[in-house]
């Protein structure tokens, strides 16, 4: 099934769930509000005509107001593919977990959450997986200022030309 | 038969143990540190305490490698100079070699070589349920 | 007699051993002892750690943890232009940096929309192979010097400068290439070298039975495998295990077969799976199998890659390559590509201008990873080395 | 080092007695197994049979215990950066470090955008010996050894003030 059919499928059989396509080339995503996110996903994973049993990869990008999470998914049994896409606010980023449904969303949300802040309710342990646990900030929001020191550990470059003070 | 060789032997074993450490504690250089003197783990500090109590398991494997580690201590004597021991000497190492097989069939049987014992393994003591 | 406490173990997964300890029939308990098998450590193959409680040898719960390599790959790709971000995705999986830079400049080619020619895209093949192989042998070098065999070890790595050396004529690096470029390839075939491809070929035909002889029917490595560390075909699907370890599991699953790109349908060569002669389908036996029979198959591809080459008319690699990157299609596109560990993928996210929005890499050993937690209990503290070794992971892309 | 270091003035005895330390300890550097990263596949393909390590003395050691020289190949992040201090300092002395790739130089590539890089371990501890390049070539680790190797040659027992 396309990316098309399986928007109408999951439109007929979630009426009320306000599904729409967006409009990004070249092939539009699948929005889905948060609340009714783990409803769909548990339905695209044991629908029997869509069968996702592969979550292949789950990015989340910063836009300014939003922060988005795109979840690509992939059945192996009918080799078709489909990417969903949940929008939350900056504000308050909190997104329903999906690890009951895939075992490796596990780490990928915790690393959204380490690299982007996006909490992911549910989660059985959401902590940092690739920045120390006292890190601060998200490093891929657009308006990260790097640190300049952790535990006594100096992160700026070195001045280049000899008598470094801060070093 | 004079025992000064072996007293020359000793003499000389404990002379080269004792110069290996005075020598080393002379030159090396030492500068002893708080963190210098922590255990080593990976680059971690350690968690959990290691003052527990051990899984028996570890007691059993030591004694069954204890046994056999003696057994060795004893061959190499006899196996030296087994040509002008004879033939007692050989009947008589066997026999202690049966024994320590017998030994080793016991503790294979039960199962005690392996870490875990296997469920229902031939010796079953009461204890297991 | 102490009372016998039911171990909470989570159900890892069950083999005979297992089930004993879990039907507590352990007469008896020593308290558990939490180990570090911290980030310097021979055998977690770099930087990962893995905090190990166990209850005497057996290991009851173990979680990794990473991010000890963490070079923030993804900000960096989001502040250098398109074709900078290349020796980037080198030092991604560092053992294949030419799957990566492949994996990379698809996807990129696939969201503006670059067709390269046949040529080009032989040589990308050719390349990508080359260093699978390179990369597999360091991963069997790596394994067996964890299991404690020295010889494979200087073996395979012998083998492996055979690789780097046509890696080093053809593109003057030995380990970081930047080879493939987006829409074409850095430096066209010096001449002379596809004869040293085809040399390079005879050269390892007889190197994987001798290694075979060595090590893989070795009575020892064989009980020290089979039956340990066992990764079933469902365990991997969940987790996004790919790459040797589902194959290992028995799946025949592989991007170069089932989602073919860059001509790899035009080849023909098949898919090395588990058979389970170890003991269950899945066990670390299998998983290094798997690797040995896929260099035997690389080679075959090699071969044939090559003597297409030989009689294909030259033309300009750098022919497709965009003359500048201001001006780009906007568009979100995933593309993923076999790399040696595993399923490498990109997500890209491109607003038009000459630098990359965002780039999510989904790196193969970043999933594979996450299984230890579900496989390590029951394991033997021996057995995880023999898990990590398996697995095949390079904490490069496990971090980013 | 130990009891006789800085004791005596130079004279003839301890710059003969120099000599022989020194050549003792060149010729048998047995570095700490330190893999961070890239550089870690090149130091194994040093170590290895083609460019051979093990000619030069120098062969690898898991244990900081018993290493002499904290060889960093890699790009050593603010998460690695504790425990690669903390290793540094379980070594017994004398130890020497050496900063394999331009990552453990000055941060490398990751020099502008990297977070979480640490821009070049000589920020945290005393480095002897700097291999330049991404990765280094086998040839240049083994340079870089040799240039330890004279650097140890130079270093003497006898009272600094004198």
């Amino acid at each position: 099934m396309t990316q098309s059919e399986i928007l109408e499928y999951l439109q007929a059989s979630f009426p009320d769930a306000g599904i729409e396509p967006d409009e990004t080339e070249p092939e539009p995503l699948i929005i889905i509000p948060p609340e009714h996110l783990q409803q769909v996903a548990a339905f695209l994973r044991d629908d029997e005509k869509l069968h996702f049993e592969c979550l292949m990869c789950l990015s989340s990008i910063d836009y300014d107001e939003e922060l988005h999470t795109v979840y690509n998914l992939y059945s192996m049994k009918h080799d078709h593919k489909c990417s969903l896409r949940c929008k939350v606010s900056r504000e308050d980023p909190v997104i329903p977990t999906l690890t009951f449904i895939w075992h490796t969303a596990e780490w990928h949300e915790r690393e959204s959450y380490d690299l982007l802040g996006i909490t992911y309710e549910g989660h059985p342990d959401l902590r940092r997986i690739l920045n120390p646990d006292d890190w601060e900030g998200h490093p891929l929001r657009k308006d990260y200022e790097p640190q300049k020191k952790w535990h006594d550990i100096p992160l700026t470059p070195q001045p280049l030309l000899g008598g470094g003070d801060d070093g | 038969m004079s025992f000064t060789p072996i007293l020359i032997f000793f003499i000389a074993g404990a002379a080269v143990v004792f110069a290996a450490i005075f020598f080393s504690r002379l030159l090396a250089p030492q500068h002893p540190g708080p963190v210098k003197n922590s255990t080593y783990e990976c680059g971690e500090e350690t968690r959990g305490a290691t003052w527990v109590r051990f899984n028996t398991r570890f007691y059993i494997v030591a004694l069954i490698f204890l046994v056999f580690d003696v057994e060795v201590l004893f061959l190499y004597p006899w196996a030296v100079n087994l040509r002008d021991l004879g033939l007692y000497a050989w009947i008589d190492m066997a026999i202690f070699i049966a024994i320590l097989v017998v030994g080793l069939a016991y503790v294979w049987g039960k199962g005690d070589l392996q870490w875990v014992r296997p469920r229902g393994s031939s010796a079953g003591s009461a204890k297991e349920r | 007699m102490t009372q016998v406490h039911d171990l909470d173990i989570p159900l890892g997964p069950s083999r005979e051993k297992m089930d004993l300890v879990l039907a507590g029939v352990e007469d008896v308990h020593g308290e558990r002892m939490r180990i570090q098998m911290g980030p310097q450590h021979p055998a977690t193959h770099g930087v990962l750690r893995v905090e190990i409680e166990t209850d005497g040898e057996m290991i009851i719960t173990a979680t990794p943890h990473i991010g000890y390599l963490h070079r923030c790959f993804e900000k960096v790709a989001e502040n250098v232009t398109w074709p900078q971000v290349v020796p980037f995705t080198d030092r991604l999986d560092y053992c294949s940096s030419m799957n990566n830079n492949l994996g990379w400049s698809l996807a990129v080619e696939k969201l503006f929309g670059i067709e390269v020619s046949e040529r080009v895209q032989t040589i990308r093949v050719l390349a990508a192979e080359l260093n699978r192989i390179a990369n597999h042998c360091v991963a069997l070098a790596a394994y067996s010097l964890d299991i404690g065999a020295w010889t494979p070890f200087l073996l395979l790595i012998q083998e492996r400068e055979h690789v780097l050396d046509l890696f080093e004529e053809l593109c003057g690096g030995r380990l970081l290439l930047n080879y493939i470029w987006i829409g074409g390839l850095s430096h066209d075939i010096p001449d002379g070298w596809l004869v040293k491809v085809h040399e390079f070929v005879e050269f390892m035909q007889p190197k994987m039975p001798e290694l075979n002889q060595l090590l893989s029917f070795n009575k020892i490595f064989i009980e020290r495998l089979g039956n340990v560390a066992v990764i079933p075909a469902d365990v991997c699907l969940q987790y996004g295990v790919t790459g040797p370890n589902i194959r290992g599991a028995g799946v025949k699953w592989d991007l170069r077969k089932n989602e073919p790109y860059s001509g790899y349908e035009t080849y023909d060569f098949d898919i090395p799976v588990g058979t389970g002669e170890a003991g269950q389908f899945g066990d670390a036996y299998d998983r290094y199998m798997v690797r040995v029979k896929e260099i035997v198959q690389s080679l075959r591809i090699i071969e044939q890659a090559a003597t297409r080459l030989d009689n294909m008319p030259g033309d300009d690699v750098q022919a497709a390559i965009p003359k500048t990157f201001a001006k780009v299609p906007k568009g979100e596109v995933y593309f993923r590509t076999e790399q040696p560990k595993g399923e490498l993928g990109f997500y890209i996210v491109s607003n038009g201008k000459s630098k990359p929005y965002r780039v999510k890499c989904r790196a193969p050993s970043f999933s594979n990873l996450c299984v230890m937690p579900k496989v390590a209990p029951g394991l033997l503290i021996a057995d995880m080395v023999a898990l990590i070794g398996s697995i095949d992971i390079v904490l490069g892309d496990g971090d980013r | 080092m130990g009891n006789i270091e800085g004791r005596f003035g130079p004279n003839i005895l301890v710059t003969s007695a120099d000599k022989l330390f020194n050549w003792a300890r060149s010729r048998s550097l047995w570095p700490l197994t330190f893999g961070l990263a890239c550089c870690a596949i090149e130091m194994m393909a040093t170590n290895a049979s083609r460019f051979d390590l093990d000619r030069f003395g120098i062969f690898p050691r898991p244990t900081p215990r018993q290493a002499d020289v904290l060889l960093v190949s890699g790009t050593l992040t603010a998460k690695m950066a504790e425990r690669v201090l903390r290793l540094y300092e379980q070594m017994a002395e004398p130890k020497y470090v050496i900063s394999m790739g331009s990552c453990a130089n000055s941060g490398g590539p990751y020099w502008e955008h990297g977070y979480h890089v640490v821009k070049g371990i000589d920020q945290i501890m005393p480095v002897d010996v700097y291999i330049p390049g991404c990765p280094p070539r086998p040839e240049a680790l083994i340079d870089g050894y040799l240039r330890l190797r004279e650097l140890i040659m130079r270093e003497t027992i006898a009272r600094k003030d004198a």
